[in-house]
């Protein structure tokens, strides 16, 4: 654990540096961004000095880390907020859009799996999976709220909630509905999210699904489920008991996997769904090239990444005694 | 799991707990789509506004929604390039053009119940000038804000400037702020953070919400000084994808497509869909690289004749756009001699012919989708004379930086519409030597000299004439190719009205005070 | 050893492992996997299959599919089908080479890893886990605007985010080998160097490289569209699959055929991969 | 067709377990195999029979035919009928079998590493086998004779040593009160004293709850110390069945005493080459047309080759056999071959000297603070001669392993010394399938070893051809890959590398422990003659003291990280499993049969 939180630091040190040097190459100019296409070249220089974007790189890293020791990721250009204050608004959004889709995913790639596990060819589900999984993720977004939204009516199609005044506590609608009372909020936010989560969860589902089976299939061959079958267990209590925790690890190693495969995703999806989170603050940020609101989300999907990856080892370590930490 | 009839536990019967789900789902989404009175308005943004405050930040997209919460003293008409008044009822200026002197509206009050002086605005315009924000460069040839009464206010400029009411009158010129407001909230940095999302004008709107990333809802004003807007509500929701916006409001969720929708798509809407189209601002054109082969003459002859904007204007714009008479806007003034292009494609083709292979690289300023068009038809006809020719959408903001590029594209596709409507505005954002919009850094004394001459002036026609031959350097040494002016098409629903589109303002920008139904 | 090992036993006979490996992939897969290798033949032939000059205006825009022009025209009046067969080569045959180059890359770097004491075996996985948590986006950003842009250059940009996957894995892969007494029994009979690795640890490797980079495919598919929707692909006019579904998503209410048929021919290279993918599995890891 | 067992008492009680007619075909890569082919016998409440058969006789086949449990993925065709107390298996509905699984038939597998489910408890294991109360669990595992049963139940397998996964298992067995026990190899895994105590548990259940025990083993030794009544099998079919002690002293078949040939103990002359069965060779497809012996067999006629010999009653003892030359059996006789030439090891030239090694391994959680250690090896003393072969004794988890990779030089002491008179000596793992690469041939692998010697490429192919013919393995197998070699096969091509440059010092670790008793003792007559024609020095780990006792000129045992003794292999003195050939005695309890 030691070694991991160790390496987080060391990792996301170097991303951002890496994402610092960026501005230098990058043929973008933060400084004529903020000013306006149209401001004379005077006014860029004062603004570029005004944002210390005059000093070298190296100088302004160096004072980026003083900053980020005391928890300050500086101000965006685009919006004129803290960053951390930014991010903090947008978060709960991508976070609740992203466990929604992972659950999503895990959910009835797990399903189709045991499905598997239990009958040898569900050819049709299967392949029905893949399918959906094999859409490019604009295509499918656009063509989930076409048909269930636009066409169907069922559930709308973008926003996060109907409601125009609420906020709750934790900024997680689907449970501040419930903490403050108001189910309806919950219900609300639950037929917003489904969408893009769908969106996001079929390629989930199908990375999950495909690794689920084959690792049940192959744990199902294995000795000690013919012991368990020898005691007279039933099929079903035999792959839910015996089979599922012991073919849990490289699923869960998928899981980790995908979720870096989600960041670029979720890009895309917010911003079919306007979603307000992460996402579309990224893509906002990297139009108006606001350089400390890049590195703020490239630092919290880094650190999102390493921290998913340490809860998927600690799962494993927990559905495997085997494994230590 | 098995479910038995008789069972009236929900937990027991799986098929009878998701069909409460389904319903509770249903019912509560029934009840909490939004029941919509008839005086709102809803708008969708394609991203947030970044910053509410009107001297701080270039707003493209939201500038509309500023300029309804904020008035500066003057402002151009709707559908015209024609300054009036606003906050101030008249003005006057001096003979040898340095001093302004305006009178103020009688009886207006900030939304927050300060009354408006002309102290209020000195102190607006001061934030503005000497406060390090970033659009103070409206008031660089301002030396003095002077309020000699309360209702008086008087500017002395550095030297003449005949586009100062212009720049009075830009969407991103000077507005007038509360002075309580910027007192209150000052906190050393000129109440920029307050002013962030917060505002204190004097506008017909309030602002109301400010939820970047979802929505910004504007509440009418009730003591608003003019006429009283028709919508009491105007909702903003950030709808970032174009295909959205596009089913949102064919499925009536919003009121209106401001900008972008597919030019091919106007001519099968529905029923109970309209357009209102209004010439603009927004001129395409090329900027040419130096060192490109359009340096040849002959090449460049032929190219011309290729990309003709005649030859396919039908099909980027149908007829929402206006070929381009001179590097100046249409809306500018209209030329005496419009820019010709060649015409003989069989000569176009034996001149390529004669230099063996072409080819051209294209940039495109932005993804958004008529550069696409655009540069797709010009290299289709491109092709058509042999010219290989490719586009390439650039990084945002790289346009600015290919001064002096080597693999710069040969040729760069951008929208050139100034701050304000003056030519001298065009010329000084787009041509002049160091202009921001200069692309490729290129320089031609003679016709920055004309310009420069024309800026002094009083006499209008005088003016004008100076700027349609520098337009006609400019084109010539082949440093700028005008294609066309586009319209600002606004696809909306049935009914609406006077949605005060200016040809100034970026493209879509309703003015929420004069639509209505 | 174990009661299925002796069955095993019993039957390890003589004959065609290959073939019979191929026996047990499903009809469906073998269907794909042919699929892939026509679709191969279409991208390498495409230049010669297309009916119409992919860039010339042939007709009118926005005509529907008809008997002239199979997928309709787009919305200048190109011919659509010939654009995306076009798009299929400028699409597929940079996804293979970019699978290949990161398998190549990654394996090797995983060989490596996977062999090397434990010092640089950290070091290699903090490096790929700092590559695993770049932005994607970001890096294809930076490499476009120094190195310029262009397919070569698009391609670079997400081969370096794409080989320490296969770095990961086929280190893991190596690390279980290493373990496994065949190898050690290798090097105590002589083989050291790279002569144990090509020998006797890569040809162990690469079965499960392929399978997962075969259902990579897919991904790879995906990704390039997605950054050419991004504005990070190839130069206009070259037809790219993601950029013509993604430039035409608004039309899909009215010209339905201009985002759907790029779209579709996505959707089957993608399916074809990822059920090829499957299918190779079971070749090689006997399901 | 069933042969009653001839034994009256037993006879007069209903069988528990009837098998008629039973055959079964499997696949695999689409090709059909007959793996059983019409079997058939009796098994009597309390009666415990063993089935012995090499490997691919179709042993354990029979075992999971019985409990419905034959792998789905082969797409098992069955026929025939197996019948446990009343309900017939064969066609049954999953439930039914199910319901059998439960309540009449439980199986021990010969495996107790990967037959325990790892990411369970063992308590929650037990639970599953029958619904007793946790104290009922304690008191079962508790007289298998686990010492502290709450501490067990409450681990996950991976803490337990492999005798005490076998105990759980044989109290998860039989705490489900079966009819019928299966036990496939149960002992196999373990180390010898273990062994015998884990036999002697299953006895005493066998007697106390009047369970049927079906023993499958390819050691006749242990058959024959532990079962009532033997049936062997040889590819598929049964070739012979009987009372243990008339088969043992009288085989009716000549594959029988051909087995009982082979074996060896701590009482077989070990300055002469073993006794061996000739190779099986398995006909395609499975079964042959006649006799599927007939091929290895010293008697078979022509008609054999065309007819398959019936089970009939056997003259010689109470059983029966199948075989049409049954009569002819010659007589058991010791044919003694030529004793190993005698050589007389120089004192003092040593090839391996270990003086005071210590090695120990972290043990415990990782983490921050300093792992513990326990020490593996303490203070090991050995050395090896040219030309001497020492056999290393001790049980599982000794330090035998450890001890080897030490002298091999793949592990470095913590302290101690080691000398080495070749620098590169060869290592011959337990198995020898996976320890060769699959991909390779054989021919490329044993070539590895000659690619340092500066030899053209023609000189390369013959020495090949002339090491494989050493280790008396076709010259045609250099063109095979490892999957289709048998084990006995593998294990030669093994050797083949290891000598195929001649090393001065060759370490074997427990090289024939998973091996079938016959085709042991071929490997070890093997060993025997290769050490001495390329005059090699030996070290020869195992666990099995009759090996030990025949391969080596020297025995070291470790114990405890040190050795406790090294010394002469006929002065070796251990305590003495079960002896072979006395048929065991029917205990009081069963003295009404």
């Amino acid at each position: 654990m030691f070694k991991h939180l160790a390496g987080l630091v060391v990792v996301v040190l170097a991303m951002s540096f890496f994402v610092f040097c960026l501005q230098s190459i990058l043929p973008a100019d933060p400084a004529r961004a903020v000013a306006g296409p149209t401001a004379p070249v005077a006014t860029v220089e004062a603004v570029r000095e005004r944002l210390g974007l005059d000093q070298p790189v190296i100088v302004q890293y160096g004072r980026f880390l003083l900053r980020l020791a005391k928890g300050d990721l500086g101000t965006s250009f685009r919006t004129r907020q803290p960053v951390t204050a930014d991010i903090g608004k947008h978060l709960p959004a991508t976070l609740e859009l992203m466990s929604v889709a992972v659950f999503l995913g895990v959910v009835p790639a797990v399903a189709l799996a045991l499905l598997q596990a239990s009958f040898p060819r569900p050819g049709l589900a299967r392949v029905a999976l893949i399918g959906l999984g094999s859409m490019p993720i604009f295509l499918t977004a656009l063509l989930l709220v076409y048909l269930f939204w636009f066409k169907l009516a069922w559930l709308p199609g973008s926003g996060r909630l109907g409601l125009t005044d609420f906020s709750g506590p934790t900024g997680f609608n689907l449970l501040d509905g419930f903490l403050t009372g108001r189910p309806g909020v919950s219900v609300d936010a639950f037929a917003h999210i489904l969408l893009p989560s769908i969106a996001l969860a079929l390629p989930i589902a199908v990375a999950i699904g495909r690794t689920m089976s084959s690792a049940l299939h192959e744990v199902m061959q294995q000795a000690y489920i013919r012991t368990a079958r020898g005691k007279g267990i039933g099929e079903a209590r035999l792959v839910f008991a015996h089979g599922l925790r012991n073919a849990a690890t490289a699923p869960l190693a998928m899981v980790g996997l995908q979720v870096r495969l989600l960041f670029g995703n979720l890009l895309i999806v917010e911003r079919i769904f306007g979603w307000p989170g992460l996402g579309n603050y990224m893509v906002q940020s990297l139009a108006s090239s606001d350089l400390p609101a890049v590195l703020g989300v490239s630092m919290v999907f880094g650190v999102l990444y390493i921290i998913v990856n340490i809860a998927v080892e600690l799962c494993q370590s927990l559905a495997d005694p085997r494994i230590d930490l | 799991m098995r479910s038995s009839c008789g069972d009236h536990s929900a937990t027991r019967s799986p098929a009878r707990l998701w069909t409460c789900v389904l319903g509770a789902i249903l019912g509560a989404w029934v009840v909490v789509l939004p029941v919509h009175a008839q005086e709102v308005l809803r708008i969708p943004l394609f991203g947030d506004i970044g910053t509410f405050d009107p001297d701080n930040g270039f707003e493209i997209a939201g500038i509309g929604v500023i300029n309804s919460v904020y008035e500066g003293l003057v402002e151009y008409e709707p559908g015209s390039t024609r300054i009036v008044g606003s906050l101030a009822r008249t003005w006057d200026i001096s003979e040898d053009g340095l001093t302004y002197t305006f009178h103020l509206v009688e009886g207006v009050r900030f939304h927050d119940g300060t009354p408006l002086t002309a102290a209020a605005v000195v102190k607006s315009f001061e934030r503005r000038r000497d406060r390090g924000l970033v659009l103070s460069y409206f008031l660089n040839n301002v030396k003095e804000i002077r309020a000699p009464d309360d209702d008086t206010i008087v500017l002395i400029l550095h030297a003449p400037q005949a586009s100062l009411l212009d720049s009075l009158a830009s969407p991103w010129g000077p507005k007038i702020i509360s002075p309580t407001a910027l007192d209150a909230h000052d906190g050393g940095n000129a109440a920029t953070e307050w002013l962030n999302d917060h505002a204190a004008g004097t506008g017909p709107f309030k602002l109301g919400e400010f939820r970047p990333a979802e929505r910004y809802t504007l509440e009418r004003s009730d003591d608003y000084w003019g006429q009283e807007p028709f919508f009491s509500r105007v909702e903003i929701s950030v709808v970032p994808d174009l295909s959205q916006q596009i089913l949102k409001l064919k499925a009536g969720e919003i009121d209106a497509v401001p900008k972008n929708y597919p030019i091919a798509q106007l001519f099968s809407l529905p029923q109970d869909l309209e357009i209102t189209a209004q010439p603009s601002m927004m001129q395409f054109s090329l900027f040419t690289k130096p060192g490109s082969p359009l340096d040849n003459p002959e090449i460049r002859g032929a190219v011309l004749t290729a990309i003709n904007p005649a030859l396919w204007i039908k099909d980027a714009f149908g007829k929402y756009a206006s070929i381009s008479q001179s590097p100046y806007q249409n809306m500018m003034f209209k030329p005496k001699q419009p820019i010709a292009f060649p015409t003989d494609v069989a000569a176009a083709k034996a001149a390529i012919a004669r230099h063996g292979e072409v080819t051209l690289t294209i940039g495109l300023f932005s993804a958004a989708p008529s550069y696409g068009r655009i540069s797709d038809l010009m290299m289709a006809q491109l092709a058509e004379i042999g010219v290989k020719a490719t586009s390439r959408v650039l990084p945002q903001g790289a346009a600015f930086a290919l001064k002096g590029k080597a693999d710069a594209p040969d040729l760069l596709l951008t929208i050139s519409s100034p701050d304000a409507a003056d030519p001298d505005n065009q010329a000084g954002v787009f041509f002049i030597k160091d202009a921001p919009g200069n692309f490729y850094g290129r320089v031609l004394p003679q016709a920055d000299a004309l310009v420069k001459k024309a800026s002094g002036l009083k006499d209008a026609a005088a003016r004008t004439a100076l700027y349609e031959e520098s337009g006609h350097m400019y084109f010539d040494a082949g440093y700028f190719i005008p294609l066309v002016d586009a319209n600002d098409v606004v696809v909306h629903v049935k009914g609406l009205k006077d949605l005060g589109l200016r040809p100034v303002y970026p493209p879509g920008n309703i003015d929420f005070a004069t639509v209505r139904k | 050893m174990t009661s299925i090992h002796d069955l095993a036993a019993f039957f390890a006979g003589p004959g065609a492992p290959w073939l019979a490996r191929f026996g047990r992939i499903g009809r469906l897969e073998r269907a794909s996997i042919v699929g892939l290798l026509l679709i191969t033949l279409i991208a390498i032939g495409a230049p010669w299959l297309t009916p119409y000059d992919p860039n010339l205006r042939v007709g009118d825009g926005y005509q529907p599919p008809s008997g002239a022009f199979w997928f309709g025209t787009d919305e200048i009046g190109r011919d659509l089908f010939s654009r995306i067969v076009i798009g299929v080569r400028y699409t597929w045959l940079p996804a293979l080479a970019l699978v290949l180059f990161s398998l190549v890359l990654g394996s090797a770097i995983g060989l490596v890893s996977g062999t090397a004491g434990r010092k640089t075996d950290m070091l290699i996985q903090r490096l790929t886990d700092l590559v695993l948590i770049l932005p994607a986006t970001l890096i294809a950003l930076a490499v476009i605007a120094s190195l310029g842009p262009g397919l070569a250059n698009t391609m670079i940009a997400i081969a370096i985010v794409w080989w320490p996957w296969y770095a990961r894995l086929s280190r893991d892969e190596v690390r279980r080998l290493v373990a496994r007494p065949h190898v050690e029994a290798a090097r105590i009979a002589g083989a050291r160097g790279s002569r144990l690795m090509l020998r006797y640890l890569l040809p162990g490797v690469v079965p499960s490289l392929i399978v997962a980079a075969t259902l990579d495919m897919a991904n790879v598919v995906l990704t390039v569209s997605l950054l050419s929707f991004l504005g990070l692909g190839q130069a206009a006019p070259a037809p790219e699959l993601g950029s013509m579904t993604a430039r035409s998503l608004d039309s899909l209410t009215v010209f339905w055929w201009l985002p759907i048929l790029p779209g579709a021919a996505i959707f089957l290279l993608c399916f074809c991969a990822n059920l090829a993918g499957d299918g190779l599995r079971a070749a090689l890891r006997g399901r | 067709m069933s042969v009653r067992a001839p034994v009256e008492d037993v006879a007069m009680r209903e069988p528990v377990l009837t098998i008629e007619g039973l055959s079964v075909v499997l696949h695999r890569d689409g090709h059909a195999n007959t793996v059983l082919d019409n079997i058939g016998f009796d098994v009597a409440p309390g009666e415990i029979i063993a089935i012995v058969g090499e490997s691919g006789s179709g042993k354990s086949t029979l075992g999971l035919a019985v409990q419905g449990l034959l792998p789905r993925e082969h797409r098992p065709w069955i026929r025939g009928s197996i019948r446990l107390d009343g309900t017939e298996i064969v066609g049954a509905p999953a439930h039914s079998l199910q319901a059998a699984r439960r309540s009449l038939v439980r199986a021990i597998s010969q495996d107790p590493m990967g037959a325990l489910n790892p990411t369970m408890t063992i308590r929650n294991q037990l639970r599953e086998s029958a619904d007793n109360t946790d104290d009922v669990m304690f008191d079962w595992l508790r007289r298998t004779g686990l010492a502290d049963p709450e501490r067990i139940a409450a681990s996950f397998p991976h803490r337990l040593s492999g005798g005490q996964r076998q105990r759980v298992l044989i109290a998860m067995a039989m705490m489900a009160r079966p009819k019928v026990l299966i036990a496939d190899e149960p002992t196999t895994a373990l180390d010898a004293s273990i062994q015998a105590q884990i036999l002697a548990l299953l006895q005493d259940f066998a007697r106390e709850q009047d369970t049927a025990i079906v023993f499958i083993t390819h050691d006749l030794g242990i058959a024959a110390a532990f079962a009532d009544r033997l049936i062997v099998l040889h590819s598929g079919r049964l070739v012979e069945i009987g009372a243990t002690g008339d088969v043992i002293e009288k085989p009716g078949h000549p594959y029988t005493a051909g087995l009982l040939a082979a074996r060896f103990d701590l009482t077989t002359d070990r300055h002469r080459p073993l006794p061996t069965l000739p190779a099986a060779r398995r006909p395609i497809g499975g079964m042959s047309q006649g006799c599927n012996y007939a091929s290895r067999c010293p008697i078979a006629t022509e008609d054999c080759k065309v007819r398959v010999p019936p089970l009939q009653p056997q003259h010689a003892h109470s059983g029966a056999v199948a075989c049409f030359r049954a009569a002819q059996m010659p007589p058991p006789d010791r044919h003694l071959a030529t004793p190993w030439p005698v050589r007389s090891t120089i004192r003092n030239d040593i090839a391996l000297q270990l003086s005071q090694v210590r090695k120990r391994y972290p043990v415990g959680p990782r983490g921050l603070r300093a792992a513990r250690y326990r020490d593996v090896l303490t203070s090991v003393d050995l050395s090896v001669d040219h030309g001497e072969c020492v056999a290393l004794l001790g049980e599982s988890g000794a330090g035998k392993s450890t001890l080897l990779r030490i002298a091999a030089g793949l592990l470095a002491p913590d302290i101690g010394a080691v000398f080495r008179s070749d620098n590169t000596p060869q290592v011959i793992f337990q198995d020898a399938v996976s320890s060769l690469t699959p991909w390779l041939t054989i021919g490329e692998q044993v070539g590895e070893r000659l690619r340092r010697s500066d030899i053209c490429a023609r000189q390369h192919a013959r020495r090949i051809d002339e090491t494989l013919e050493l280790v008396e393995l076709d010259a045609a197998l250099k063109n095979a890959l490892p999957a289709e070699l048998s084990v006995g096969q593998c294990q030669r091509a093994v050797i083949a590398r290891a000598v195929a440059v001649p090393p001065k010092l060759l370490l074997c670790d427990e090289p024939i422990s998973a091996m079938d008793v016959s085709l042991a003792a071929a490997i070890l007559n093997l060993f025997g003659r290769l050490r001495r024609r390329l005059d090699m020095a030996m070290l020869f780990v195992t666990h099995e003291q009759a090996a030990a006792r025949i391969v080596a000129d020297r025995i070291a045992v470790l114990k405890d990280g040190v050795i406790v003794m090294d010394n002469d292999p006929d002065h070796l003195i251990v305590a003495v499993p079960a002896p072979l050939a006395a048929p065991r005695q029917s205990q009081a309890q069963g003295g009404v049969r």
